[in-house]
Parts: C-alpha cells; structure tokens; sequence
C-alpha cells in the first residue's frame, strides 16, 4: 500500500471546491454536529432509521417533503395527485432541469428504478410501499405509480424514499440495496449519486463524515457550505464538546442540560414537539398474565382508570422531563390527523378515588405486576417507568421494573411476551391511521404488529381496515374520530406525553426544531 | 481475658496500633459497613420503596428546602426524589453485599482449585493452571457481560430483578478466582513439601485434614491480603458494570448505580447527584485498599 | 607486636523494636593480624554473622552500630560515609556468603559479574578484566574457565558456584575476607575442598580471613585463632590450640564437645543441657549461667567483662576472674 | 523448543475455539438483531425472512460451524449495522485501540515502574506514602467516572485538550494514525491516562512489591559487600531481576487493557474497537461481536505466547528447566 495523506487531499479539494463557491456565496461557513448516532449506512433504501433519513436528506432528495406543519411540500416532484380516472394510481410530475452529482439528468426512468429497488426483498422500506404494484414513466417528467388497490394516503409514505440515479445504479451493480446473506458490501453503503444540496466528501463511518455544499444544485444555495457531522454517543461527551467549542451544534441534548447550556454564553437552545408519544400499555385480554399467573387485573376497566388516576404526568414533565414534555391523554401527537384536544384533556391524579376503584375491582390491597420498560430507546425512559412504579405503588400495586435494551424490549412486545410495558410511537405518515394499523388492529392481515395490549374489537378493525381505502376524507375524518372515542373509552392505552425535541448550538446559528427529528442543514442561517 | 490481652499484644495487633493510615482507614471502612449494615434503622427515608417517594421531592438541592414540597434532606435527592442520604447507606449496602459475597465466592473457588491442583499434580495440576490462564488473561469486564448475557437468556424475566445481584456476584466472583487460586497454590506447594506435611502423610493422615491444619492456615495470610484488595475491586467493578447497563436494577440502586445516574446531571448543576455516592464509593474503596496494603505489609514478616 | 589488620573495640550493635532495643551484640573486641584466620564460633543467634556484617557496614536496618569502633588498619571504618564505605567494601574487606546457590544475580553470566566487580574497583578496561577474571577463575579451580566464564550461574554446581562466589569476593584483592559459613549449604564432599580453598588463595595473597562457622571441627582443621561468641557476647578468644584443648569458659567446653561429629551439622550441643537465651530473655548475670555447670551467685547477679589470660588468650567468666584466681 | 512452542500453539487454538463458541452461543440472549434492523412499521412475516436471510433460525452449532468456515477464511461477514465486512471494520478501528492501548500502556508500566522502584528504595519517605496513597485514588473510583471528570476539567472549564474524538488522523499506508498530528496527540492524553492510571496503580504496586522482595536477596547484599555502587545494585541487578514477573503480568495485563479500553472509548469517543463492540452489543450486531471476541482471544493467544517466549529470553534459568517447570 502506498502511503496516502487522504484527509490532507481531501481538505485541499474541499478548499479547490469553496474557492470556487466564494464567488456566489456570501461566506464559506462550517458546521460541526454532533448527535448520538450514525448514520447506519449511505444506502437510501437499505435503512429505515431516523439518523440515517436525516443525513440522507443531504445528499438525496425525495419526491415531496414534509413542512415542520407535517403538510406536504414539492421536493423532486412539483405536483402530485390520483389519477382521475384510475383511483390506484399516483401521477407524479417531475422538476426539470435537477441534475445528480455526477452530472446525470434526472428523469421520470430514475423515479421508476428507484421505486423498483425501494419495493425489492431486501429493501427496508418496503413496508412502506406494499401497496405498489408498478411504475411507469409516461414521458421525462411524469410517473404513474400503480396501486393495488386505492391508496389515497399512499403520498404520504414517500417522504423518506430516496431517488437514485438509474445509469448510477445499472453501472455499480446496486439494483437492490444491502443483503446480509451475500456477505459482501455494497458500493452503496459508502458511495453516493444523489441530486442533494450536498456532496459527500469523507465517510469514515461512526467517527466523522465531510458533505460539502452542491454548487448545482436547483434550490436556492444554503449559508451553510461544509457540514461535519460527528457522532458522540456519550450524553456528557457530547454536552461537553458544545460546552469547550469543539462543535457547533448538538441535535440530542439530554433534557437536564437544557438550563446549564441556556445559561451558558455563546450557546442557544431551540425546543419543539416531536412526533412521538410515550405510553403505558397493558395486555387487556389474556386470563393469565405471565408475571401473574393464574389473574388478569388489567381485564378490569376499574384498574385501567385506577392506574390512569395514579398517573402524575404534570410532576412527570416537571421533573423527570424538566419541563421538557406535552402530557396528554389521546396518543397521538398534535399534529397528527385525528388529534382531539377534548380527548387529550387529561384529569390530576386522583389515588382517593383510585384506591376505591382498585376496591370495587376486587384488588383492595393491590397486585403485583412485570412492568418492561426501554432503556436505550426514549428521552429518560427508564426515569419515567420508575417514577410510575412510584405512583402505582400509592394505590397498591407493586410494578416490579424490567428495564432493557430495547433490542430485547421490542421483540418482546411483537411477541407478546410482556404484560405491561411502556412504548414510544411516532406517526410518520401524519395520520391516525398509522396508529391503528400497527397499535389497535387485533393482530391479523398484516395489521396490529405492535399490538401489545392483545385489544381484540373485530367492529373496530373493519373500521380499521376502511380507511386505507376511504377516499372521501369528511367520511374517513368522522371514523377516525370514532375509533378515536372507542379506544379512549376502553383505556387502550395510558398516554403520557409527547416528547419535546431540544437542539443546542452556536447563538448564532439558528436553527428549527423538526418534528420528526430531521433537521436540514440548508435551512440554518448564520446571524 | 489472657487471649485478649495476647491478641492486643500480637504483631498485627501492634503494627496497627502504629499505622494512622491503617487506622483511619479502618475506622472509615467500619463506619461506612456499620451504617451499611444499620441502614433500615439510621436511614431517615426507604429509598428502595418506590411507593414512599414522592417524584416532586426530585432535585433538590442538599439543606434547601424543595421548591414544591418544602422538603429538607441533608444531601439532597436524585431525580426520583430519593434522599440521597438514604439511598448511599442503602446503596452501599447493596455494593458491600455483592462486594463481600463475589470475594468469598471467588476466595472459596480459588482455594479449593487451588488446593486440588497442588495437592493432586500432574495433569490436574496442569489442566486448572491453563484454565487460570486464559481466566486470568481473559478479560474480567467480558467474562462479565458474557456471563449476564446467559444469565439474561437463562433466568426468567419474573426472577431478574431479585436475580441481578446473584448474577452479579457469580460474575465478579468468577473473575477474581484465579489470584487466590495461585497463591493457595503455590503456598500449598511449599508446605506440600516440608517436614511436618511429608510426616503428617506418612503416618497416615487424611489428606483433608492435612489441608485444614497444616496448609490452610499458613495460606490465610496472602489470601486476606488478596481478599481485601479483591472486595475494593468487586466494589468498583460493580460500579463499571452497571455504567454498561448490566447492574443491579435502578429501583434499588447501589453506589455504582448512584454514580451512573448522577454522572447524568453532572453538567446540569445538581452535583449532589453524583458528589456524594462518589466520595461514598472513594471513601469506602479507598481505606479498604488502605487496609489491604496495611495488611500486606504487616503479614509480610521480612518487611518490618 | 605488628599493628592488627581489623581491630574491633567494644562492639555494640541495636535493634530497636516494638518491643524496646535489643542488644544484638554487646561489647565486643578482638583483632585480626594481616594474614590470620580467625575462626568465629557460636550457636545460630549468637552474633556471628552480625558482627561480620557490622565490619563491613551492611547491618540491616533498623539494625545499627550503637557503640564501640571498628579500625581498619587504624582507620576507623564504622563511622565511614556510604561512598567512602562502598570503596572499603569488596576492595578492601571481601565477603563470602552462606549459600552459593543465591548469592550469584541468576539474569547475569559470571563474567558480566565478575568484570563488573573488578571494573568497579580498578580503572581496567573490559578485556583486561575479563582476563583477570579467567584468571581468578582458573585459580579457584574453575576448569575450563576461559569457557564458562560466560554460563550463567545456574550451569555451575553448588561447589562450583562457591568457587565463584570465593572468586568474586577476591577480585579486588582484598586485605580481609569474611567468609559466613562458606560451607553450610554445600555437600559433605565439597565442604573441606572449599575451606582448603579459601585458607589457601588466602594465604597466598597475604588475605587475613574472617571464618564464621559453627562447625568446631572446621575452625579446629583451618582457623589461628577463634572467637567463640553467646549471646551478643565474646565468651572466650584465644588461639585455637589452647582454646580447644584447654578451654576456658565452660561454654567453649561444652562447644568442643561437638568436634567429634566434625562434619556433622550439629547446630544444637546436646552437651549443654537447654538453649541459648533469645535476645529479649537474656538473663541478668552472665547469659550463660542458667546453662553453666558451674555457676555460683556472682554468675547470676554480675556480667562478666572479657578479662585477658595468659597465652594471648581471653575470656569473661567469673571462674578466671582475678579475685577468684587470686584470692 | 520448537516442540514447546508447537504445543502452546495447539492449546491456544483449542482456547480460541472454546471462548468463539462460548461467546457465540450467548449471541441470542442478547437479543434480537431483526428488531433494531427494520423499521417499526415492518411486518411479521419481512421480521421472518430476514431472520431467515440472515440464518438466525439455524440451530446455534449449525451457525457456529458455518461462522468459523468462513472465519477460516478471513471472512467475518457483513456487518447487520454498518454493512461493511466485519473484517475491514475491525482492522479499520484497530490502529486506533492499539495506539490508545500502547500508549495508555507504555505510561502505565514507565510510570509504574518508575513510582515502584521509588516507592521500593525510599520505603519509609513521605512522598513514597503519599504516592502510594494517592494511587489508590485511580484504583478506587470508577475508570468512566474518571474520564468523565477529566473532560470536565480539563476540556470544558480549562478548554486545553479535546473531549472527543481522535483529532486529525493520517493514513500511514494501511495504519490510520493520529499520533502525527497536533490535534490527534492532544486527543490521545485524556483517553490514555483514564486507561492507564488502573494498571499504573498495579505495575507499581506490582514493581514495589518485587523490588522488596529482591532487595533482600542474597546476591543484592552480595553485590552490595563487593563495593558496588548503589545505583548498579539498584539499577544494574535490583531492576532487573524485578521486571522479569513484572513483565510477564504487564504483559498479560494488555488484553485487559484492551479490554478497559470499552469504556474509556465509550466515555471519549474514541474510534476503536472497544466503541464499536458496545454499539455492536447494543445494535445486536452478530457478526461483529463475534469477530471482535475472536479478535481478543487471539491477541490473547498471541500476548501469552510473546510473554512465554519473552521470559524464555529475559530469564537464562528457564532456558533449560522451562518445560520441567511447566509440566
């Protein structure tokens, strides 16, 4: 092997490169973030994971991007509607004139290939996608994308599906994205042809990778014309590097910190909603639990609306999240379609009236329970179960806590394998839909996934199983809201709150919270 | 009374009387186990009762009252409202009782290897040593998490909390077995060889006995000496253990888990969280350590 | 009378322990004469080797010279700083130690520890020490010394290791060699080649010799003189004629019942009923009086000085004190 | 020799083997990889098939088995979380561990001798016991609660060295080397004192323990009668003989160097192997946790076999008893 000084290369091909922008540009600015992860991979569709969208979006693009409002915007494609005489299929219109980074145009042909690798076996955005049945391009700048059956919600799942160029693909050989079995790499996983705002520069994956701005690219040009994107696992680490100046901007800023930096001079914090809540669940239709044999408490619908008596969300969200929370009682975040904020007003705890429901529900000295909880997975996870352990331990029920990772804790849940758990879910589609799908369908036809509480309403799931279909979105609105009622009545679930996402930066640089925690980098401003 | 008074007078006994560190240390160490120990009677709240905690109580700062509650604690709370006071001489106990049974565990291990292998030789012998070996060289952390990781698949999820601390001390424990292991045995190798062993088997002894009063006791020394530095190592390795997440539960935390959850808001301003646990574990690892080296030097007869 | 080669005056050497100070040796004089042996006999404990290693300033703390003064030629060495003692050590006063087998650095061939010493003590270059050494090596009865000056000590025997050990002690061509019981650890067959050895290569250089031992028959076969030591204490010296056929002190006398086991180790002497008393129970009086034969009130209430007799000779008992002999 | 070495070869497979199905076999109470690979909204029967995919339905031995085939061949797979070969990930992060390793290491053992050997010769002064006190501190609080009160220090409030991260590398051929650069240097302090202080505290206590021991030996008071100076007794023998089992625990205390290195790594940042083994535990990447225990058992293998072969080169006696010694 030849001695090779590869970061002296590429810092000079990257000061070659902002030369070169220093004409059109205001200034060349750098931006060091950090977060708490990597992305996984550089493979558009190989994936599905937040870290990984959200650098994604810098050197890919998408058909339509979502507002920080959660409505739809024109990305790659400017217009998009059903077909008018076909209600299964999608017509996608296509910006001219976008070029991908090795100089290829980019066409209605790319879309197609794209949409074929997104629905292979190996990709892992085909969930999102199982109701394709084909794409078609109609000319350069159009694309028919075939349904199986009317999807009028189906736009909304493309927000994260990545467009890749078609001669980039056939030339390397990466028709479809990362298969373990195979054993050999992709050249996918390091290299990129995208048509994004930024070029990859350096990838050394969980240390440090280098995006430089694309001067090509359609969009207006970004303040921000270097990104190092660093990943720092260690939640002190990671405070500590924005505290000493080593980097700019910290996207996973534990809730503690928020006050100590705020106080700090030179740094800022940003807050927002996050598309996710936290909720308690329980399985409300087995005889036996597994950590109680023999008994079931949570069949009664006194213990349900005990344990929502005993749940303290104001002293959760003071302390616990340091303020850093929405409680509510509907699970689903504000934003989301179907979100009642009469059904979200949630009742101080009461354990008076709890204990006397507990009584009536044939539990006057309580019961004790398995309560599986993640520990690796939400902000302060672990801190919320316990704080509930606390309160349900008031009216009588010992809530032993089985905190873990949440590699086991999840599998757990699908397998049904825990009585009482705490989760997390986000609502990427924007839609209430998506909460029913996985979290309320009792678990048949590919529906009910995550169903861990076993609810079992055949009357609700034909409800269910109409709205995918529904075009006429008064009619679809008025059903949501009526599961909505139903679930709420039942106690389904025990919501908590929605998270609130903090980023910590520079003061001057601003910088907005998004909901689904993907922030891009074009639209920082440096004041 | 006369045993007393021979005991006052012995060597150990003096070189203690004329050691201030060994003092102070033992003093401390005794301290800090007495309270352990008394914990239920001298704590002023129950930390490991989730249902006595008020999470409003969270945060607050020591000798201040809490800004909801009006609640003092002398050393303030964590961020479930624990009194931090507490929950050290709880905690403590904890990290004690996992300490003192991973050193006994590992003590009772490595001395009967020991033994086997210098009282048998040949292929035994040589067999345990290799195993003492790759044990030795293998690292303590990973055989550490391998063993929670069987524990974790083994041991039904119902059982893992009360399970966490056994698994915790048989993980320690069969870290730390092999030092003891080669002391007994190369110290039982030697009085193997002497007089009054060689003449004790010849006529006719049984080899158990032999062990109990001839071996043992002359390879107590070293082996206390092992044990002490061993408890402050079980001590600390139960604090890094549960930083990787495989320690006990945090609803009954001992004084590594404390570390881990203040380490959190060390930068956030409540340094209580993590400044008292801390000197708690320092002050207790520290004069054990003290002691251990005391103990040492004092044991070793061509070193006064 | 030719001026002594060592001259010890009043020896005393302390212990502080615990406990209160023990008094390891206590009043001890004697003289060596340029190209004497003086044997030094006594019981294991009874200061032997203590005195050898005050002579040669290498007591072990917290061990220390509490009184009398050592003379080297006139010079006072006891009271030497440590460089000017190293200078006296090996150059001027050679040691032999108990066992061969530990007093050689097992990491060092026996050239490396020879030409080290002798390097130390003579401005030589390494080759004309080396040669030296060969030579030394050839002397001591080394065969083939060219060839295994450069084995390491644990290719050489016992006996063999001695013979370097005596070597190495020589090297510098010392005026007194202090040999602690240069045999103790070796086998019977090679005990008497290397006593021979040593009185030998000795003699031949004009070294006076120190022999520690409590081996009677060796100090009878080799030593001019002997000391016998009891308790910290000089019991009797004299030449070792006299002293063995006409002892003085009854503990001599119930020492020389020991040469007839010559090469026997016998460190106990069945002839003299109990033990030596430790250093912390020694008794008031004479230390030897609970085991005396003969010992009358004054051995139980006084310390007898060393007092000197007729023939060079030398011994603290009551039974020649003068009152006694005279009166 | 030859024989020897041989024999310890076989044995150290067999070892490997053991501790790769040992470890292997734990894989599954991990937890399930398939659940941190696909998105939430992936269904039952996609979780089945990649399960099948990735031959997670196999019975563990069959897994085993096809692993240590393609191991044979140097081929580890492909990583479930960064889909790179497992191989090129290892060695990628290699560099980095072994020079965190060799540095914390190198500080260990010339700090820790040089404390030990003080602490040794000066027993009873002050700054002895305050060192050995104050080293107590590094072994008595946990390593990452040290590293993280070193950034705190020394990179938030003093802002002198960095809190993370390698600083600037540079690829010498395959190495990737942080140790040529200014910021990569100033990275490398913080994470390798964390490191090294635990096994500083050890090799001193270690080297005083050793030193005390030898500086009693014979052949040191031997070398001290034959008039050498202090600093060839203490330097020239003293040391010596002390660093030959000193070198061998220092030695074996590598791999847990290594090892440690997990959470240092964790708390820094730094690149290694250690962090991406962690991430690897909690991503339930398969593949690499089982390269990266093969991975220790072999440096594991390897360190025991230099360390027998180094003792074989610094210790002359075993250079002939060595196998009756062992066997």
């Amino acid at each position: 092997m030849t001695i090779s000084f590869r970061k002296t290369a590429s810092r000079l091909m990257l000061s070659a490169a902002l030369v070169g922008i220093g004409l059109t540009a205001a200034s060349a600015e750098t931006l060091r973030w950090a977060r708490v992860g990597d992305a996984l991979t550089l493979d558009p569709h190989s994936a599905n994971e937040g870290p990984t969208s959200t650098l994604l979006h810098h050197i890919y693009e998408t058909l339509v991007r979502r507002n920080t409002d959660g409505s739809l915007a024109p990305r790659l494609a400017t217009e998009w509607f059903i077909h008018p005489d076909d209600p299964t299929v999608w017509v996608f219109k296509l910006r001219e004139g976008v070029k991908f980074h090795d100089g290829a145009d980019f066409t209605a042909e790319d879309v197609v290939a794209s949409v074929t690798r997104v629905t292979s076996e190996t990709s892992d955005f085909k969930g999102l996608h199982t109701a394709v049945a084909g794409a078609e391009a109609v000319d350069d700048y159009t694309v028919h994308i075939k349904m199986s059956g009317p999807s009028p919600l189906y736009v909304q799942n493309l927000t994260n599906f990545f467009i890749m160029d078609k001669g980039w693909i056939e030339a390397n050989g990466v028709e479809a994205p990362q298969d373990f079995k195979a054993g050999e790499e992709k050249f996918t996983v390091r290299n990129t042809n995208g048509t994004g705002p930024y070029t990859l520069v350096e990838r050394d994956p969980e240390v440090r990778t280098v995006l430089a701005v694309n001067p090509n690219h359609w969009d207006a040009a970004p303040q921000v014309t270097e990104i190092i994107y660093t990943p720092i696992k260690e939640a002190a680490t990671r405070v500590a590097a924005l505290l000493s100046g080593e980097v700019d901007f910290v996207q996973d800023v534990p809730v503690q910190d928020i006050e100590r930096l705020m106080a700090t001079p030179g740094i800022a914090v940003s807050t927002g909603a996050e598309n996710r809540t936290i909720f308690f669940s329980y399985d409300m239709n087995s005889d036996s639990l597994i950590s109680l044999p023999g008994d079931n408490p949570f069949k009664k619908p006194q213990v349900r609306e005990a344990m929502a008596l005993a749940l303290d969300r104001d002293a959760i969200r003071q302390v616990v999240m340091r303020g850093q929370s929405v409680p509510g009682a509907q699970n689903v975040p504000p934003f989301v379609n179907g979100y009642d904020p009469a059904l979200d007003a949630y009742s101080a705890p009461d354990y008076e009236r709890a204990k006397a429901l507990m009584a009536e529900a044939g539990y006057p000295d309580g019961f004790s329970v398995d309560l599986n909880c993640p520990n690796d997975r939400y902000i302060n996870d672990e801190a919320i179960c316990q704080a509930f352990v606390g309160m349900l331990g008031r009216i009588g029920i010992k809530a032993n806590l089985v905190s873990q990772s949440r590699t086991i804790h999840f599998p757990a849940i699908q397998n049904g394998q825990v009585d009482f758990y705490l989760l997390g879910w986000g609502v990427p589609t924007f839609d209430s839909q998506y909460v029913f799908d996985f979290l309320v369908h009792s678990p048949v036809d590919g529906r009910g996934g995550w169903n861990g509480s076993r609810y079992y309403n055949t009357e609700l799931d034909a409800k269910i199983a109409s709205l995918a279909t529904e075009t006429d979105l008064e009619k679809r609105n008025a059903t949501i809201a009526e599961i909505w009622k139903t679930i709420q009545e039942d106690r389904v679930f025990l919501m908590v709150h929605n998270q609130l996402l903090a980023y910590a930066a520079k003061d001057n640089i601003n910088i907005a919270v998004h909901p689904e925690n993907q922030p891009s980098m074009t639209t920082v401003t440096f004041k | 009374m006369n045993r007393l008074a021979r005991a006052w007078d012995s060597d150990i006994a003096w070189s203690f009387r004329h050691s201030p560190v060994a003092i102070v240390a033992a003093v401390v160490a005794l301290l800090i186990i007495l309270s352990a120990v008394l914990a239920p009677w001298i704590a002023p709240h129950d930390p490991f009762n989730p249902a006595s905690l008020n999470l409003m109580d969270g945060f607050t700062p020591p000798m201040e009252p809490n800004q909801f509650t009006g609640n003092v604690y002398w050393l303030g709370t964590d961020n479930q409202g624990r009194d931090i006071f507490s929950a050290i001489l709880y905690g403590a106990r904890i990290s004690l009782f996992v300490g003192f049974s991973a050193v006994i565990f590992a003590m009772v291990l490595g001395i009967s290897i020991g033994l086997l292998a210098a009282w048998r030789g040949g292929w035994v012998d040589s067999l345990l040593m290799r195993i003492a070996d790759v044990q030795l060289s293998f690292p303590s952390i990973l055989i550490a998490l391998l063993i929670f990781g069987i524990a974790r698949g083994v041991i039904p999820p119902a059982y893992r909390e009360e399970m966490a601390i056994w698994v915790l001390i048989v993980a320690i424990g069969l870290s730390d077995w092999v030092q003891f292991a080669r002391v007994v045995r190369g110290a039982a190798l030697v009085e193997k060889s002497k007089e009054y062993v060689q003449a004790a088997r010849l006529v006719g002894a049984h080899p158990a006995r032999i062990v109990l009063t001839h071996i043992l006791p002359n390879v107590m020394g070293p082996v206390l000496v092992i044990a002490t530095i061993g408890l402050a190592l079980a001590i600390i390795a139960e604090a890094t253990l549960s930083f990787l997440g495989v320690g006990v539960p945090p609803t009954q935390p001992s004084l590594g888990t404390l570390i881990r959850i203040g380490q959190g808001f060390l930068f956030s301003g409540e340094w209580w969280i993590i400044l008292f646990p801390s000197i708690a574990l320092l002050a207790l690892a520290l004069s054990v350590n003290l002691l251990g080296d005391w103990l040492r030097d004092a044991l070793n007869p061509r070193l006064k | 009378m030719t001026e002594p080669l060592l001259s010890v005056r009043d020896l005393r050497v302390e212990f502080p322990t615990r406990r209160g100070t023990l008094t390891a040796l206590d009043g001890v004089s004697f003289d060596i004469m340029p190209g004497e042996v003086l044997g030094m006999v006594g019981e294991s404990g009874a200061g032997k080797s203590l005195t050898g290693a005050a002579i040669i300033g290498l007591l072990e703390p917290p061990g220390r010279i509490a009184g009398g003064e050592i003379r080297l030629r006139g010079e006072r060495i006891d009271t030497l700083a440590p460089d000017a003692m190293r200078k006296v050590r090996g150059k001027r006063i050679g040691m032999v130690f108990q066992d061969p087998l530990t007093s050689l650095n097992p990491l060092y061939t026996v050239a490396q520890q020879i030409t080290e010493t002798i390097r130390t003590h003579a401005d030589v270059s390494e080759a004309e020490a080396r040669q030296r050494a060969i030579a030394l090596l050839d002397r001591v009865g080394i065969p083939a010394a060219a060839r295994r000056i450069d084995d390491y000590p644990h290719h050489f025997s016992g006996g063999m290791r001695q013979r370097v050990v005596i070597a190495l002690a020589l090297c510098a061509e010392p005026e007194l060699v202090i040999a602690d019981e240069p045999t103790t650890a070796l086998d019977v067959s090679v005990q008497a080649q290397i006593i021979d050895l040593i009185k030998e290569i000795c003699a031949e250089r004009g070294a006076a010799v120190m022999l520690i031992t409590h081996d009677m028959g060796v100090i009878a076969e080799t030593a001019d003189r002997v000391a016998v030591l009891y308790a910290g204490r000089l019991a009797e010296i004299g030449p070792v004629k006299d002293v063995i056929l006409n002892a003085e002190h009854p503990y001599t006398r119930g020492l020389m019942g020991s040469i007839p086991t010559l090469t026997q180790e016998s460190d106990r002497l069945v002839q003299i009923p109990g033990a030596m008393p430790r250093l912390t129970a020694i008794p008031r009086g004479c230390a030897f009086n609970p085991r005396c034969g003969q010992a009358f009130e004054r051995c139980r209430q006084d310390r007898p000085d060393p007092v000197n007799r007729p023939g060079n000779r030398q011994v603290a008992c009551w039974l020649h004190a003068p009152e006694v002999t005279h009166g | 020799m030859i024989a020897y070495v041989l024999r310890r070869i076989v044995q150290s497979v067999l070892v490997m083997l053991v501790v790769a199905l040992v470890s292997f076999s734990l894989f599954r109470f991990v937890g399930d990889p398939v659940a941190t690979m696909m998105g939430q909204e992936a269904s039952q029967a996609d979780r089945e098939a990649l399960r099948d995919r990735l031959g997670l339905n196999d019975p563990v031995i069959v897994q085993f088995a096809g692993f240590i085939a393609r191991a044979a061949q140097g081929d580890f797979g492909i990583s479930y979380r960064l889909q790179q070969p497992v191989m090129e990930l290892i060695l990628s992060r290699l560099p980095a561990t072994l020079e965190l390793a060799l540095i914390s290491g190198t500080l260990a053992f010339v700090l820790g001798v040089g404390f030990g050997v003080y602490t040794a010769l000066n027993r009873r002064g002050w700054l002895s016991g305050a060192i050995m006190t104050v080293s107590l501190i590094g072994v008595s609080l946990p390593t990452f609660l040290i590293g993280v009160l070193l950034i705190w220090v020394f990179a938030v409030e003093l802002q002198w060295l960095p809190s993370f991260g390698r600083g600037d590398t540079v690829d010498v051929g395959p190495w990737r080397t942080g140790l040529l650069t200014q910021s990569g240097r100033a990275s490398i302090v913080l994470p390798a004192i964390t490191l090294g202080l635990y096994q500083m505290t050890l090799i001193m206590r270690l080297v005083r323990a050793e030193m005390l021991e030898v500086l009693r030996s014979d052949y040191i008071k031997f070398a001290r009668a034959r008039g050498l100076s202090d600093r060839a007794v203490h330097f020239g023998h003293a040391l010596k003989n002390t660093l030959v089992p000193v070198i061998t625990i220092t030695g074996l205390q590598l791999g847990s160097i290594i090892a440690f290195a997990i959470i240092t790594e964790t708390v820094f940042q730094w690149p290694g192997v250690g962090a991406l083994f962690i991430n690897s535990v909690q991503f339930v990447d398969i593949p690499v946790m089982a390269a990266y225990l093969m991975l220790i058992a072999l440096i594991f293998v390897v360190i025991n076999l230099v360390v027998d072969l180094l003792y074989y080169a610094v210790d002359p006696r075993l250079r002939v008893d060595r196998a009756a010694a062992r066997h």
